[in-house]
């Protein structure tokens, strides 16, 4: 039943980057229907065309809901603690919440590992990409000992994961970083991730591509909801998200980008380290 | 009713109009002639207040003009109408359009905003256009029509401010003889069917002598001949532009029956050379 | 006589309802026009309004929030300003420097197709309506559409915004340039054709020189364009001073020394070319402007 | 006269005619020659000869072949051993379980697909056989965790890429792929399959004069609201969005524009030498309206997404507020050149300054002015679609994302069409009101 | 050398130049006459491939010209000068450059882009500038020329291409009766001195008289009249402008000797006037 039509008069959920705008609003649309029914007021969904868009509609308070990456959310929490706050979090098939960025170059190209790498054209996808960007940014000078300014001889923003793939598959690139959960064969881009959909869009020839570094477990990002909003409001879409999959899974399918276990609870504590490393990399 | 007093206009270190004095008792159609730069149009242009005057007054019915300040002057300027060399009118809007132009001081702004004018007013425009012998072309843009019709035009909108007096700035100098006539004509009825007085700034001594009752005639900023057009010898003209002896008035004409002998004394010429 | 008089007035009458006929019918227009005007635009900005994640009347307020945190950030951080400045600029020479050879391969392709699909001065006259559709189409397709096609062709760098810059310079100017050489005096190109000229002796000797003062004005409106549109084709991908921008402010606070900084260049440069632009026009179209 | 001077008289004109055109003949080489050397300079700084090896041919024959053409894949699970059609192996192309086009055959566990006459593959369990014309049988399987593959001659031609884990096979015919988890043969076809209607609208396959005019297909609803409703909410290519995404594109330019036009009018006349007599307010209007262009739409868009957030509004006001930087430097360049003379007949009148303004100052500057805003609207246009794709709304969002990522060449060359379809058309419409407007009544 | 055969030029429904024929043996001057829309300038045109003719042909020393294209025609083009009433000149450039333009056809495009004239070339059109009187003004801009330099310039550009026949349209038409005598003059001791062939279209008899050794008279694109000025009578030309009795030639003059009778007599009656 609607329950907070007089508090709110709209629900917008930003829809961060991933796939083409059309494909991203399609498979979240049965999330709004979901919502413009629970909640009792018009749910828009709103595809910006990188990370910043959805994080400037959370800071500015023109967008509800979203489900952000780890480090977008720091950004956010950054800028305005006060803005969002974490509600649940994706989980895979084995009930962890944690994904990788992996590292990877073409096959032909001889490199093999991060220290083959030296002085070639190294490619991030987005800078408010956790996977993309904050943990390479942070893990791969450790592990090559070295600045990444002065190891690599270019390092450079695609835009985004997909933009990632297809640059090295091109060889704009020699090397980058994307994210998969690190499950599965290698051969299939792993179970979930970047690489998943470019191998089965057929985008990239995942023989023609090989790993050259993975990071450590990188928490899931958190779906967040404005703090400004109703409690009643935000426990409605809680349970919704949380429900899903059960109530239609095949909607979850499409909400969650893959296979899952479902949302569970989260909390801002999740994601203290990855703030205080976007903070550190902010200054 | 009209008197000017030492009417003076400075334009820098040049003086355009020089302590101009002259009195005008009854209506009269007054023309004032003058070499290119004699101040003519400077002389009109302050009395319809369009320039503002150095020094002297202008003195109308025992007012002076030079005092009116803001909806006073503006009302002196809709009593006093102008008709210009270039006609002025606005090009792409249609004759009845312009003629209505003519009411503008007397209407309120919001009104006319909004292109409302009152349906008397746009009869008497058309009726004055009828009088002009021009209500044919009363739809029509006015950058569509001759300069003579153009001319007309102006001066229907000079009536439609039914002005004390008009005033006309070289009426017909961008015309052609044939044009040039109908306009004058035109003035002159008007002068003489309703009375009203009408200065005119005019090139040719011809006109001025033909429609005129009084001439005035200005060199270099002053009066220099102020009499009826019978007093306006040759060499009296002389005077006025300032010239040598071997000043041809004919030089000046415009008028079609000059203009007639002058080219029938060259085909007779050039038929003797045959 | 008395007859005439009637006749007169009713010829009078007639055109008296004639007009107010016509006033009317041209007023009912323009309030037509009116109406259908205010409502497109009030109905315009309803939806616009509707389907934008934030209100009007909401954002108003919070308008200057973000150039706020952006300007609080860099004035914190004044001292950096000088060497962003200098870490930039670059990428901003490579942006001028895109725009530059865009214009330049664009406005001598446009001279060209100018002058093939100009009546009196066509190589073949029969294929001016092909060179003209020619140029509509590299006008209409947005330079943003070549450029990402290309990206995909040859890679992330500046030739691809280069082409895809010219691609559109060639049309838009050409268009200009045709309508110029329309108006020039024919009279010296068919002398030069009496003493047996080329075509391109023709065009090069007898049309360019007149209407050369004319193409450069253009010409020079059309970089200041085009170094915009430099700008923004690196933000999606093109390389030069708008792909430093769209990383620095994506990343947003921490960064926002560096977002100034590349606005303030980016100002700089884009109002720097628009006066010298227009100081040149100004010259050109005001005599003093031999080439 | 001496002979002096009479040779002196005869010698100069031509030595000074030698000395012109020798300075013609420089200024004639060193602009072409300034120009090269800036291209040669660029030639360089661009790293044309580089550009060169990365021109990526291979990626134009996939851009061509794709724009005019689909796939269609036969999968097999290899987990479930479920085997699945679909055109482009999206959801929406899947054909109904059972349902096949005609060169699928399946019989129990084999499945048999002609690629083309002479070509056939086949998935006979986990095995795959491709008969290849001209080369021989190959045969691809799995072998616990590595793939099993076996040639005519044992060796690994060209058009197979093998590893332990996946072995592709690609011939003009189409292409096999093997992997752990599944394996595809993808068949290529000329056309924009399912453009009309997807495989679970019923009136896919159906020819127009059937639907128009033949019985009703759908027993629920009568042919033509049934096929545009299908047609309309296309799942695959989504026409009702991407024509709201077109109209949305042309609306940020419209508003835009036309708002920037309301706003700048007033101001330009601040700006305008004769009509803002005070120097310190002109110079004012004018760094505002330098401002307002120098910052550009781009960045204003950013600069607005915070307060207002995604969507055509924000493009809408970003549009505004450059081009009344531009429409007023435009407009107050127009009114300092107005023809005076009209405005002093009004004036001669005693007509007050707003009715001297009205008459004898707007009638004159409308047709420019108007041509000014008809010119811009219909540049607004192409800017709107790239506002559109930073902002997040209209086709351009649509176009640059699907370019991005690089497939559905199809759906790219749909919105370029699109897009150059509105383009033109706006340029036309602009055209004729211009011509309507200006020259009409 | 130079023989029209059946030449016409149709534009449209419109007959320029209607099966006009005619022969010449030697370099002659002669000057073709004809009303206003007679066919003249068309006819000049075509012989210098500046139009396509419809039908018939032209052989000069047994070639037909017609039948030319390309680098052939632009050669034919370079042998054939020609001189407009409007004189043609890039007004923007030096007047030795015009000059020089005149072997354009000589040179390769790329030479002359880059302003390579060889230089006995530039000698050369110094020296035709002097013996046509203007070398003083060679580096001057054409258009700051008076109009009778200007033409001279353009006959110095057709002597620059060492021509076989110079064809003049209407040379004199849009100079003032002195400049035109000057312009006549040259044409003439051109074609006496070097013995080139001229044609050249006239809008007045007493020039052609005056200047040509032959005359060829047009009406409605046929040739009416072809013979020595002695034969070109009043009575001719009455037919050959299609003119009624009250037909006076000195209406198509422009010599000064005419003008200032005709001047002195417009004088003489103005005065009468006064
Ligand atoms: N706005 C002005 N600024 C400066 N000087 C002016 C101005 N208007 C007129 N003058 C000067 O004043 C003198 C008189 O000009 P005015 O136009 O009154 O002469 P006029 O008799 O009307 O001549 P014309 O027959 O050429 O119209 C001239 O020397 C003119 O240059
Ligand atoms: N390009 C053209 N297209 C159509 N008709 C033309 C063209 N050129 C000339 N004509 C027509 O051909 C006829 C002859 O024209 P032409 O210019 O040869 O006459 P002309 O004797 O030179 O006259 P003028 O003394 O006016 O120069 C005229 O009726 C003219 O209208
Ligand atoms: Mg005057
Ligand atoms: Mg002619
Ligand atoms: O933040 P990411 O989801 O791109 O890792």
């Amino acid at each position: 039943a609607p329950v907070a039509a007089q508090e709110i008069e709209e629900f917008n959920i930003g829809l961060l980057g991933g796939e083409n705008a059309q494909d991203r609003l399609a498979s979240n649309q049965c999330l709004a229907d979901y919502a413009t029914e629970a909640l009792g007021v018009p749910v828009k969904l709103f595809a910006p065309a990188d990370y910043n868009g959805v994080m400037q509609g959370l800071l500015g308070g023109t967008i509800d809901m979203a489900w952000l990456g780890a480090s977008s959310y720091a950004g956010v929490y950054v800028q305005d603690p006060e803005a969002v706050e974490p509600v649940l979090v994706k989980t895979n098939l084995d009930g962890s919440y944690s994904y990788h960025s992996i590292g990877f170059a073409r096959t032909d190209s001889g490199i093999g590992s991060l220290q083959d790498a030296e002085g070639k054209v190294f490619g991030f996808g987005d800078p408010n990409s956790t996977s993309g960007y904050l943990i390479p940014q942070v893990e791969i000078p450790q592990e090559i000992g070295a600045d990444m300014e002065e190891f690599f001889g270019d390092v450079r923003f695609t835009g985004g994961h997909e933009q990632t793939i297809v640059a090295v598959a091109n060889g704009d690139i020699d090397a980058g970083v994307t994210w998969a959960d690190g499950l599965g064969a290698w051969e299939d881009g792993y179970n979930s991730g970047a690489l998943r959909k470019a191998a089965d869009a057929g985008i990239v020839d995942m023989n023609a591509i090989q790993e050259i570094w993975k990071s450590k477990p990188i928490p899931e990002g958190p779906v967040v909801l404005r703090k400004a909003l109703p409690d009643d409001v935000k426990q409605t879409m809680v349970d919704l998200v949380q429900n899903l999959h059960e109530t239609d899974p095949d909607c979850a399918y499409g909400v969650a980008a893959g296979e899952t276990a479902g949302f569970t609870p989260i909390t801002h504590d999740a994601y203290e380290t990855i703030i205080e490393v976007r903070k550190a990399e902010s200054s | 009713m009209l008197r000017i007093e030492s009417l003076t206009k400075r334009f820098g270190a040049n003086t355009a109009v020089d302590a101009a004095s002259f009195t005008v008792d009854a209506p009269r159609m007054i023309g004032i002639i003058g070499a290119s730069g004699a101040g003519k149009s400077t002389m009109l242009r302050m009395i319809s207040r369009l320039t503002d005057a150095s020094e002297g007054r202008i003195l109308f019915d025992g007012r002076d003009v030079l005092q009116l300040r803001g909806r006073a002057k503006r009302a002196w300027q809709s009593d006093c109408a102008m008709i210009f060399q270039q006609f002025n009118l606005v090009p792409r809007l249609d004759v009845v359009s312009n003629v209505l132009h003519g009411t503008l001081g007397q209407r309120s702004t919001l009104a006319t905003m909004f292109n409302l004018f009152p349906r008397e007013d746009i009869h008497r425009a058309i009726d004055i256009l009828e009088r002009l012998g021009i209500a044919e072309h009363a739809a029509k843009r006015a950058e569509a029509l001759s300069g003579g019709q153009q001319q007309r035009v102006a001066i229907a909108r000079a009536l439609m401010q039914e002005p004390k007096m008009i005033l006309a700035d070289e009426p017909i100098a961008s015309l052609d003889p044939m044009n040039a006539q109908t306009v004058m004509e035109a003035l002159r009825r008007i002068h003489e069917e309703d009375g009203r007085m009408v200065i005119a700034n005019l090139h040719t001594l011809d006109t001025a002598r033909r429609y005129c009752d009084r001439v005035i005639g200005m060199r270099l900023g002053r009066i220099v001949f102020d009499g009826t057009p019978a007093q306006l010898t040759t060499g009296a003209a002389r005077d006025i532009y300032g010239a040598g002896a071997d000043f041809s008035e004919d030089a000046t004409s415009t008028e079609i029956r000059d203009r007639d002998l002058y080219a029938e004394a060259a085909l007779r010429d050039a038929e003797a050379t045959v | 006589m008395a007859d005439l008089t009637a006749r007169d007035i009713d010829r009078a009458g007639d055109s008296r309802s004639a007009y107010l006929a016509l006033v009317r019918r041209r007023q009912t227009y323009s309030f037509l026009l009116l109406i259908v005007f205010v409502a497109l635009m009030v109905s315009g900005f309803r939806i616009a309004n509707d389907r934008n994640a934030g209100g009007f009347v909401d954002g108003l307020p919070q308008i200057l929030d973000f150039p706020a945190d952006v300007v609080s950030e860099a004035w914190r951080n004044a001292a950096e300003l000088p060497g962003h400045f200098l870490a930039f600029l670059p990428a901003l020479i490579e942006t001028v420097n895109i725009a530059a050879v865009a214009t330049l391969v664009g406005a001598i392709a446009a001279i060209v197709l100018a002058l093939l699909s100009t009546r009196g001065l066509a190589r073949w006259p029969r294929a001016i309506p092909l060179f003209r559709r020619i140029m509509d189409i590299m006008r209409a397709i947005p330079d943003i559409v070549i450029a990402l096609i290309l990206i995909f062709l040859m890679g992330v760098g500046p030739m691809p915004a280069v082409i895809a810059i010219a691609i559109h310079t060639a049309g838009a100017l050409g268009k200009l340039f045709s309508e110029v050489a329309e108006n020039a005096d024919l009279k010296p190109v068919e002398g030069l054709q009496s003493v047996g000229a080329r075509w391109l002796q023709q065009m090069y000797l007898g049309v360019l020189p007149q209407i050369a003062p004319n193409l450069l004005s253009y010409a020079l409106l059309r970089f200041e364009i085009n170094i915009r549109a430099s700008a923004i084709l690196g933000f999606v991908g093109a390389g030069g001073i708008g792909y430093e921008l769209k990383n620095a402010i994506t990343w947003g606070q921490g960064q926002f020394a560096e977002s100034a900084a590349i606005f303030i260049l980016l100002f700089a440069t884009i109002v720097f070319f628009d006066q010298l632009s227009s100081a040149a026009r100004h010259r050109l179209a005001h005599g003093k402007g031999a080439l | 006269m001496t002979d002096a001077t009479a040779s002196l008289a005869a010698t100069d004109p031509r030595a000074r005619a030698e000395a012109g055109i020798r300075r013609q003949r420089r200024i004639a080489l060193a602009i072409p020659a300034a120009i090269l050397l800036y291209l040669i300079y660029i030639f360089f700084a661009f790293d044309l000869p580089g550009l060169a090896s990365r021109l990526r041919v291979d990626n134009m024959v996939t851009l061509v072949s794709d724009t005019w053409s689909y796939k269609t894949h036969v999968t097999r699970d290899n987990r479930s051993g479920d085997v699945e059609v679909a055109i482009e192996g999206e959801r929406q192309g899947t054909y109904a379980e059972g349902a096949a086009p005609d060169w699928v055959t399946r019989d129990g566990d084999v499945t048999e697909i002609r690629l083309a006459p002479d070509h056939l593959a086949v998935f006979d369990g986990g095995q795959v056989r491709y008969d290849v014309p001209g080369y021989g049988l190959v045969t691809a399987e799995h072998d616990g965790r590595d793939i099993a593959l076996d040639t005519p001659d044992g060796t690994v031609p060209d058009f197979i890429s093998a590893s332990g884990a996946r072995v592709d096979i690609t011939t003009h015919a189409g292409r096999v792929s093997l992997t752990r988890n599944r394996n595809e043969v993808f068949r290529y076809f000329a056309g924009w399959e399912l453009f009309f209607f997807t495989l679970s609208s019923p009136y896919h396959g159906h020819a127009a004069g059937e639907i128009l005019f033949g019985d009703r297909i759908d027993p629920d609803r009568s042919n033509i609201v049934g096929a545009w409703q299908d047609f309309w909410g296309n799942p695959m290519w989504r026409h009702a969005d991407v024509a709201w995404a077109l109209g949305e594109t042309i609306l940020m330019a419209f508003l835009g524009t036309m708002g920037a036009a309301l706003v700048a009018l007033p101001l330009g006349f601040a700006a305008a030498r004769n009509f803002a007599p005070v120097l310190a307010i002109r110079f004012a209007v004018r760094r505002v309206f330098d401002f307002a262009r120098g910052v550009d739409a781009l960045i204003w868009t950013i600069l607005l997404s915070r307060a207002f957030g995604p969507g055509p509004l924000t493009g809408t006001l970003a549009i505004l507020l450059t081009d009344t930087g531009t429409f007023g430097k435009l407009f107050s360049e127009t009114l300092e050149n107005v023809d005076t003379r009209q405005i002093e007949g009004v004036r001669s009148t005693g007509a007050k300054p707003l009715q001297r303004y009205r008459f004898g100052v707007i009638p004159q500057i409308t047709p420019v002015l108007l041509s000014q805003v008809l010119y811009l609207l219909e540049s607004n246009t192409r800017s709107a679609t790239i506002i559109g794709a930073i902002t997040g709304g209209g086709i351009g969002l649509l176009l640059t994302q699907a370019i991005i990522t690089q497939k559905d060449w199809e759906e790219v060359s749909y919105y370029i069409v699109l897009i150059v379809v509105m383009v033109i058309l706006m340029d036309t419409v602009s055209g004729w009101l211009r011509n309507k407007l200006i020259r009409g009544d």
